[in-house]
């Protein structure tokens, strides 16, 4: 199933779009989404550890603002925010 | 009282005078204002400004839970709070962020204004590129919300 | 830079703005705004005003020594300091100090704000007279400057 | 010799005026004028002890603006302020 991401902050330099769209296998969970993130980070910028960085540091935001953990289930079409690291002020 | 905001810098400025009306009141003896604004340099590199990025929803929903959490942990008397942060681009000078609040006495606000932006750092979503006078720029290093890496 | 002085409430009000412009400076990240205003209440009496009166040659100098000590105590980038009292009458919701304070980084601002109210309230020379709604009027108790009793 | 005592705060109950003229004796120090005062407002306010307790407390300042100790000297014509217990803010 598709799952999209919006980004924001340091991981909107993820893509030229806000968003990233990624293939994963249905059911699926926060952690399952954010190694096969590393995995499309790897392949698009395999130079760049500071993108693997950013993604193993990040929190991610379900559709209802809400931050969720590694175990939470995600149903088909799901949306996704990824938070990196913040800083405000 | 409660206002807690995300300001597009693009269309509107943050206003010290909008939030002193918004937390005055007669029953408060004391009052603080702060306030972030973009500075010229940062570790050791010349800045020429600042884009805020921002999940908007998320960033004004913590606000409210910050400002619930204060109330309930601290001993506040009449309590009144304003919080507004910008987001885009800001030059030297431009503020990105004002917490106003209003209290009985002067050490309820020192305290209450203190918490508001120790959390805002620790957990609201919001992000710092900034622009340097070499024409580059850089996403600044935060804290992350959950650490689910460990 | 350092700003101190009493302010003759009949003649003139103490102004956000014109602090915020005096302090000012695109080397600080962070500026705080401490304001005293009257306050409706106190020890369970109905306030209508108070009356402040100051020794205003002793209340300047003891502005700019609170000032000189307190950046010298503590550790401060680029402090910049604006402090304004009132003296005559202010009604409710009058503005009776406001001590504006910019410096590189947030810690510095609530830390040296908080330090100069504090030394105010022990030793600057000013006096309040509140008055109340049954038309009584108290001098306030204080604290003594040298405590030559002993 | 005569001195004169600027009333401020609570002081300024003393008197209709903004100061005190006190009779002292040639030299006298603060302590002296302290009593010299304590006996002043006991005579115009015997019911008063409030008024005591005010002078006790104070401290007092010269013409360049110090606050002197008790041992302080003055000389004849000295002008001085009454620094009553302080409550600004």
């Amino acid at each position: 199933m598709k799952i999209k991401i919006e980004l924001f902050g340091a991981a909107r330099d993820f893509s030229k779009q806000d968003y990233l769209e990624l293939t994963v296998p249905e059911p699926t969970s926060i952690k399952e989404v954010r190694e096969n993130l590393m995995d499309f980070i790897q392949a698009k910028y395999p130079e760049n550890k500071n993108y693997l960085e950013i993604v193993k540091r990040s929190a991610f935001a379900n559709e209802h603002n809400e931050i969720v953990q590694d175990h939470y289930q995600l149903s088909a079409n799901s949306k996704l925010c990824i938070i990196p690291p913040v800083g405000g002020g | 009282m409660f206002h807690g905001k995300v300001i597009d810098a693009s269309k509107q400025s943050i206003s010290l005078d909008e939030a002193k009306k918004f937390i005055t009141s007669e029953q408060c003896g004391a009052s603080l204002f702060f306030i972030g604004t973009v500075r010229n340099h940062n570790n050791n590199k010349k800045v020429t400004g600042i884009t805020y990025d921002s999940h908007d929803a998320i960033v004004e929903k913590s606000f409210k839970e910050i400002y619930e959490e204060a109330i309930h942990k601290l001993t506040i008397d009449h309590p009144s709070v304003y919080i507004e942060h910008a987001k885009g681009y800001l030059g030297l000078g431009g503020i990105s962020i004002i917490i106003a609040v209003a209290a009985k006495h002067r050490s309820q606000v020192y305290e209450l204004s203190r918490y508001i932006i120790e959390e805002i750092k620790k957990r609201t979503p919001i992000w710092k590129k900034e622009h340097y006078n070499d024409h580059q720029s850089d996403w600044l290093k935060g804290n992350p919300v959950h650490d689910l890496s460990k």
